[in-house]
């Protein structure tokens, strides 16, 4: 098995933070290869150094002994590496249909119809099973069918390495197992793929041979018949994360929800009357695939969407006054402002905090002693706390929006998504967090398509289809 | 300390005051438009050069318009200058305050109707010229309409134009004097489109007040077969071919008389009226196409200089 | 009719200059220094045609020198990722500046009036005047339906898709810009070798910015911002044959400030549904 | 390191800028040097031109620390002082100068806000960007002005174009007469001062900077950022307005066409060479300020020709933009240099 591509002691450090550490790594054809490792290990730091998104600070590829043309994405697009972005590359105002052309085109020089151009895409998800609107503005497409999108044009491509960045975080288990069957015949008609994810089931499923990257530097790569998933976690954090199971109690009474009615961005009926109730220290879990509602329903819920019909009711407090704690499935977008700094992000729940501001100022030596011990609390991993949030990793990002929700017990938690992208680690404790916060009173509505979270934290959880609640199952005994 | 000014002097270079020494004569120009706009701002700095060749002065000069003038002038009594020139009426009430500060800087403007002992005006009676433009397209035009197209909207263009009318008037009662204002003395198109707009409209001569846009009037009425009159200087030699006559300043000699009182010392305040009879305005005829008027017209119209010469005639003028 | 091919030929210097300013907008520039380019143009055309004696090669010149100016702002905008408006300032004030102090060089400090030979007209109707509206529908075509027109807006949408597709966002918006500052030195240059054959210091006075205006008012379409252009045009004549006329009923800054108003009128009802390219007026940022 | 380059760039752009026009280089730093500071004169005239620029480039940076790319900083500070003019033409005669003063501020300020405000309310509730609508507005004013100094506050029918000049009383104070120097200077710094104190260190400063740095995460956080847009591009405007109110009060004293000076739009190249920060705007604001007087002079006393101080101008702005690290409001760096 000849490598096709290579990296040599390639090294990448922002500021103090040393994301890649004299990283040595070989991909061959023919191969899925997996790249793991926990949140922050440098894993898309190097996909974005192969597909030439960063410039590394020293060191060497070469693809087909050729050098990589380091910091030249459009250069290494055109020499056959593909990427799909953990943070989509898609133009949001293009129909999907362009953006899919986007991907097809061979040159500049040709002349562009949207239908023709997106067809071999289309007819792609078509045989996937996926359902894509091809004239629908990219915008307005629920996450998980963006996903598909960016994965489509990765695969349109004739790539001879294709990189995916955690695909599969926001697809439903068949839609995972219909992009892993496109990952195999990618495979067997010679290609190079490298699949990031944190499933490791996943990664046992698909993967030829896997590598694990820990705190940037390489440290093992492997056929995956030789490992076995402890021995993969090992390798990852050095020790075997623990488990937990709920417990179920009788709740006092906490949020009361009677058909609501809600509406999405474009104005469409999102949720269309649904009613539930969550008591004080209970984790209600609402599942369901992608785009059936879930992000209105929540947005609602945490009061930064307006209701169009129907009422919320929290227990012994004003909604409008309540603390209540929202954790958007989107870090990037909603969570994070990422260009101001770690403690600026942190502020943006401390900022109405009584003991951190005397009237219309801001206490700055009260926000910097309380900014260290929320870093010390949640165990973020940060260089300094004047660094910008876009240079955390994604797992630390989330640990912010955690910290700053969960600093003190609110009334209401709101959670979407909040282990998407996260590793083994990561979620225990993100995991660990919710429980703690619920088993202190909070009223927990927690969103997530991992039926496994759900089933892990729920007290009971429903399914949201079409913006309406369907099934009901209890959470300890599914 | 603010207002306690008035009594001391630049500290630049002390200021010679009115009885200063020859090469250490500075004078400044200021101009509401381009001194390159080959019209009432370049006869300004024509002027300007005279002084400074034949009063061996260091000369100096300047865009500035309403609200940068006083700033201007400041800055040039600040650096010690003798003489400042404001081409323009507009000139004069800045002159007044600014004067107040610095005593031993004289200031002149171009028209304007109030004086100081450091403060003068002379005023171009170009009203004149213009009024022997309108007398002659008034007994020229066939179609009894004739035109004025103004740059900027301002009281000394309307002046002119006014004593354009009225000679007009005075050649053909009942003429139709059309009026078109563009709103910059620099936009050639427009001033070709505001041409061929009063053109079209039936007028067969065309005076302007478009300082460096004039090209375009005189482009309209090349196109269309029509007169034009030049202004300001003698533009009669125009590529165009297509002006008959020219009312001109001639600004020189009053510039060079008036650098030379202050120079000497002999300088008093006081406005003087600029007119025919100093040689200061002057109404050209263009040789080459002195055929293109009839020779009645011709005598018609030096008669009516004649009169204006002599005092007969009072050519209109706004007090502004 | 003779009205008509009166206002197609003053507004074809803002419409040339629109259609320019849409190409580099969708790219994501938005190029202010539009007004100094056209200057540019108009000054380099009139001493080019003058000297020469032909119009045509004045034309070229413009173009060049529109060509000259983008290359110059398209390295501080792409190279430096230098902000785009202080930039076009700058370019603006350098144009001004720049012709002002040349002029006087060549033609002495008190300035002659210029007569420069024009571009042949045929009842009124020359090769520019013809070619706008070609240049226009070309344009809104290529936007449309080529490659290039695709990654073109994308990088005035959202460049990152671009560069992950294979394609050089700068080059993308290099050309753009080039397109847009030869369209804009021709604008500049048939203004004094189309219309009048003549030159005079910021002779261009704001059409820069007025087709900037129409931009916007045309909703990034390339038709639609010369279709403004004319209507423009067209209002900018009626305001002279009515002064002609002594009707002084519209004051005419109302009329000069009327594609600004329009322009503000047509995004203020109905706005929602078209914007401008999201990543207009950003600059390039490759990872640092 | 940074600033050395910045400072050796400025420095070459200049020479070559004179090389090309064929200048003595050594006088013609000399000149410039002079104007700017070679004395009292130079020196007043350093802070009166600095005194717009830090006025307009703090009204920037509240506007692009919201994310709001106002671009309208000239249109605000035209309008400002026309608002400023018709209280003048209102009360001329009717109040003392010391208090018809505060008033025109005041009245330049509100101006200033209500036409920023018109700006950031398109941009909130119909979607139009403010980058194009303040390009726009910038034109509309200064028809604006032409309108109004031509009709309802010209001074006298006839006469020309222009308001009726302020009584020395109404005008800002000068510190001494000869000199340009005026009041506005100390308006100016006390604004830098407060600007600094309400981005870093109030709880609307902070609301205000999140709003820019990422609208979505404001909203997913309730916090209103259309109303902080807003509040932005008004503030941003009240600052510009105060700079046109400053200018015509401590400066001109009067209003025509000729007014507006560009102040409007150096704001930007002001704002972003001072890194979008108050206290980088003092610095840059007084940089520009000394730099204008400077090439004032030069072009003023050199045999370049007047219209050589755009040039100037245009070379100097070029040379720091080349160099300044990038800023886009989005991504305005929070990290500590
Ligand atoms: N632009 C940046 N600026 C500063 N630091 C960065 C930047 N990008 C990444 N880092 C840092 O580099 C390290 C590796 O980040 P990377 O995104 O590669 O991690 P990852 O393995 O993909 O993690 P995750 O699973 O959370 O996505 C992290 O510590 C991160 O904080
Ligand atoms: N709470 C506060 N009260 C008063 N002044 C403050 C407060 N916080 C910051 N400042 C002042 O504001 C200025 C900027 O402080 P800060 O630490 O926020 O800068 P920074 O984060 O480096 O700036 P930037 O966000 O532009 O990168 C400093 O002079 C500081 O003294
Ligand atoms: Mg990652
Ligand atoms: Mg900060």
């Amino acid at each position: 098995m000849t490598p096709i591509l290579r990296l040599r002691e390639v090294s990448k450090a922002y500021g103090p933070t040393v994301a890649l550490n004299r990283v040595s790594i070989e991909f061959a054809p023919n191969e899925v290869h997996a790249v793991l490792g926990e949140n922050g290990a440098g894993k898309s730091t190097l996909m974005n150094v192969i597909a030439g998104f960063v410039a590394p600070d020293s060191g060497e590829g070469t693809l087909r002994d050729q050098p990589l043309p380091f910091g030249r994405p459009f250069e290494a697009r055109r020499r056959g590496i593909a990427m799909v972005h953990q943070h989509f590359a898609l133009v949001p105002a293009f129909s999907a249909a362009e953006n899919l052309s986007l991907a097809n085109l061979r040159s500049a020089w040709q002349t562009h119809r949207p239908d023709r151009d997106a067809g071999s895409s289309l007819d792609l998800a078509e045989q996937l099973g996926w359902k894509v609107e091809p004239d629908r503005l990219t915008e307005d497409l629920p996450v998980g069918v963006q996903q598909r999108l960016e994965i489509l044009k990765a695969l349109s491509s004739d790539a001879e390495v294709v990189i995916f960045d955690e695909p599969t975080a926001v697809l439903t288990p068949d839609e995972v197992e219909d992009l892993f069957r496109v990952i195999r015949e990618l495979k067997d008609r010679g290609r190079t793929i490298i699949l990031i994810a944190h499933k490791l089931s996943e990664v046992m499923a698909i993967a030829d041979r896997v590598t694990v990257l820990r705190r940037g530097a390489f440290v093992a790569t492997a056929p995956i018949a030789d490992v076995d998933a402890d021995q993969l976690a090992t390798w990852m954090v050095g020790e075997v994360p623990g488990t937990r199971t709920p417990i179920s109690a009788s709740f006092k009474p906490g949020l009361s929800v009677t058909d609501l009615h809600v509406r999405g961005g474009r104005g469409e009926h999102a949720v269309r009357g649904v009613s539930f109730a969550i008591g004080k220290g209970e984790i209600f879990g609402i599942g369901g695939v992608d785009g059936n509602g879930q992000v209105e329903l929540a947005e609602a819920l945490a009061q930064v969407r307006p209701s169009a019909a129907g009422s919320i009711y929290l227990t012994g407090c004003d909604l409008e006054e309540a603390n209540i704690a929202y954790i958007p499935q989107d870090r990037q977008s909603d969570g994070l402002a990422l260009s101001m700094s770690i403690r600026d992000n942190l502020l943006i729940t401390g900022h109405r905090r009584r003991e951190l501001t005397r009237g219309p100022f801001l206490r700055r030596g009260a926000i910097e002693r309380w900014t260290r011990d929320l870093v010390d609390r949640f165990q973020i991993k940060v260089g300094s706390v004047r660094d910008p949030a876009s240079s955390l990793s994604g797992g630390n990002q989330q640990k912010v929006v955690v910290a700053r929700s969960l600093d003190v017990v609110p009334e209401l938690l709101v959670a979407v998504n909040p282990t998407r992208g996260l590793d083994v680690r990561a979620t225990d404790y993100v995991h660990s967090q919710i429980v703690a916060a619920a088993d202190a009173g909070a009223v927990v509505a927690l969103f997530s398509t991992d039926l496994d979270e759900l089933a892990a934290l729920a007290h009971r959880t429903m399914f949201l289809s079409r913006g309406l609640l369907t099934d009901h199952l209890v959470g300890g005994d599914a | 300390t603010g207002g306690s000014g008035s009594s001391s002097s630049p500290s630049v270079s002390p200021a010679p005051g009115a009885a200063g020494a020859t090469g250490d004569f500075k004078v400044a120009l200021l101009t509401p438009g381009p001194v390159s706009d080959a019209g009432w701002s370049a006869m300004a700095y024509d002027g300007l050069k005279a002084i400074q060749i034949d009063l061996s002065a260091e000369i100096n000069n300047q865009e500035a318009k309403d609200t940068q003038i006083r700033d201007a002038m400041r800055s040039y009594a600040q650096k010690g200058y003798d003489l400042i020139f404001g081409h323009g009426f507009e000139y004069n009430e800045p002159a007044i305050e600014v004067a107040k500060d610095f005593p031993d800087t004289v200031f002149v403007s171009s028209s304007g109707g109030q004086t100081a002992a450091n403060v003068g005006a002379f005023r171009f009676y170009l009203e004149q010229g213009f009024y022997l433009a309108g007398y002659t397209a008034g007994l020229a035009t066939k179609s009894g309409k004739v035109a004025m197209i103004g740059g900027d909207d301002v009281p000394s263009i309307r002046s002119t134009f006014k004593a354009f009318k009225a000679g007009a008037e005075a050649a053909k009662p009942g003429i139709t004097v059309i009026e078109v204002f563009t709103g910059s003395g620099q936009d050639i198109a427009k001033a070709k489109q505001a041409t061929l707009g009063a053109i079209s409209e039936g007028a067969d001569f065309v005076i302007h007040q478009a300082n460096a846009a004039a090209q375009g009037v005189f482009d309209a009425c090349k196109e269309k077969g029509v007169w034009a009159f030049g202004a300001n200087l003698n533009q009669n030699d125009n590529a165009s071919g297509a002006v008959v006559a020219s009312a001109t300043i001639v600004a020189g000699p009053a510039f060079l008389n008036l650098a030379k009182s202050v120079k000497d010392g002999s300088f008093k305040g006081g406005i003087a009226l600029m007119g025919m009879d100093q040689g200061a305005i002057d109404f050209v005829l263009n040789p080459a196409l002195q055929d293109k008027l009839t020779p009645e017209v011709v005598t018609a119209v030096e008669e009516t200089r004649a009169k204006i010469l002599s005092g007969e005639l009072t050519v209109p003028k706004d007090e502004f | 009719m003779n009205d008509v091919i009166q206002i197609w030929q003053f507004a074809i210097p803002i419409a040339l200059a629109a259609v320019g300013e849409v190409i580099s907008q969708r790219s994501g520039v938005l190029n202010i220094g539009l007004e100094g380019t056209m200057l540019g143009g108009a000054f380099v055309a009139a001493y080019v045609g003058l000297t020469t004696g032909q119009p045509w090669l004045g034309l070229a010149a413009g173009i060049g020198v529109g060509i000259i100016t983008s290359l110059l702002q398209a390295w501080f905008v792409l190279v430096r990722s230098a902000d785009q408006v202080v930039v076009g300032t700058a370019i603006n004030l350098l144009a001004l500046g720049v012709t002002g102090t040349l002029f006087r060089r060549a033609f002495g400090e008190s300035g002659q009036l210029l007569s420069v030979p024009t571009i042949p007209k045929f009842d009124g109707l020359d090769a520019v005047m013809l070619a706008t509206p070609i240049i226009a529908v070309l344009a809104a075509a290529s936007l449309r339906q080529t490659g290039w027109g695709l990654l073109t807006r994308a990088s005035g949408e959202y460049p990152t898709a671009v560069e992950a597709e294979g394609f050089s966002v700068r080059r993308l918006r290099l050309g753009a810009m080039t397109l847009g500052g030869a369209l804009a030195g021709a604008a500049g240059a048939y203004l004094s070798v189309g219309i009048v054959g003549s030159f005079a210091e910021n002779m261009t006075q704001g059409r820069g910015f007025v087709a900037i205006a129409l931009v916007t008012f045309g909703r990034w379409h390339p038709i639609a911002a010369v279709g403004a252009g004319f209507l423009m045009g067209g209002l900018e004549w009626l305001q002279f044959k009515l002064q002609a006329q002594g009707s002084g009923l519209i004051p005419f800054q109302l009329l000069l400030a009327l594609p600004y108003l329009a322009a503000l009128a047509v995004l203020v009802v109905g706005a929602k549904g078209t914007r401008g390219p999201a990543a207009l007026g950003q600059p390039l940022r490759r990872d640092a | 390191m940074r600033s050395l380059a910045t400072v050796v760039a400025l420095g070459l752009a200049l020479v070559l800028t004179l090389l090309m026009f064929g200048l003595p280089v050594a006088d013609s730093l000399r000149l410039l040097g002079e104007g700017a500071f070679g004395d009292k004169f130079g020196i007043s005239r350093t802070l009166a031109k600095a005194t717009p620029l830090l006025l307009t480039g703090l009204g920037m940076v509240i506007a692009w620390r919201a994310g709001m790319y106002n671009i309208g900083g000239e249109g605000q500070l035209i309008v400002g002082a026309v608002g400023g003019a018709a209280v003048a033409a209102a009360l001329m005669g009717k109040v003392v100068g010391p208090v018809l003063n505060p008033l025109i501020l005041a009245a330049a300020m509100a101006a200033g806000a209500l036409w920023s405000g018109f700006a950031g309310w398109l941009q909130v509730a119909r979607g139009v960007p403010a980058v194009i609508s303040t390009i726009l507005l910038n034109f509309v004013a200064i028809q604006l002005l032409a309108w109004s100094v031509q009709g309802p506050l010209r001074r006298s029918e006839g006469g020309l174009p222009q308001t009726a000049p302020l009584p020395a009383d109404t005008m800002l104070l000068k510190f001494d007469r000869q000199l340009d120097l005026h009041f506005g200077i100390v308006i100016a710094v006390i604004a830098v001062l407060l600007v600094t104190a309400f981005l870093y260190g109030t709880r609307s400063g902070f609301r205000l900077r999140l709003v820019g740095a990422s609208s979505t995460a404001a909203r997913a956080n309730r916090i209103p950022s259309e109303r902080v847009a807003i509040g932005s591009m008004m503030l941003s405007g009240a600052l510009c307005g105060l700079a046109g109110g400053v200018e015509y009060t401590g400066i001109t004293g009067m209003l025509g066409t000729g007014f507006p000076q560009g102040w409007g739009f150096l704001a930007i190249p002001v704002a972003l060479l001072g890194g979008l920060h108050p206290l980088g705007v003092l610095l840059s604001g007084l940089y520009f300020g000394a730099l204008f007087a400077g090439s004032e002079n030069l072009a003023r006393f050199s045999t370049g020709g007047t219209t050589l101080i755009y040039v100037i101008q245009a070379a100097a702005v070029l040379a720091v933009v080349a160099l300044a690290p990038r800023a886009k409001p989005a991504k305005v760096k929070e990290a500590a240099a």
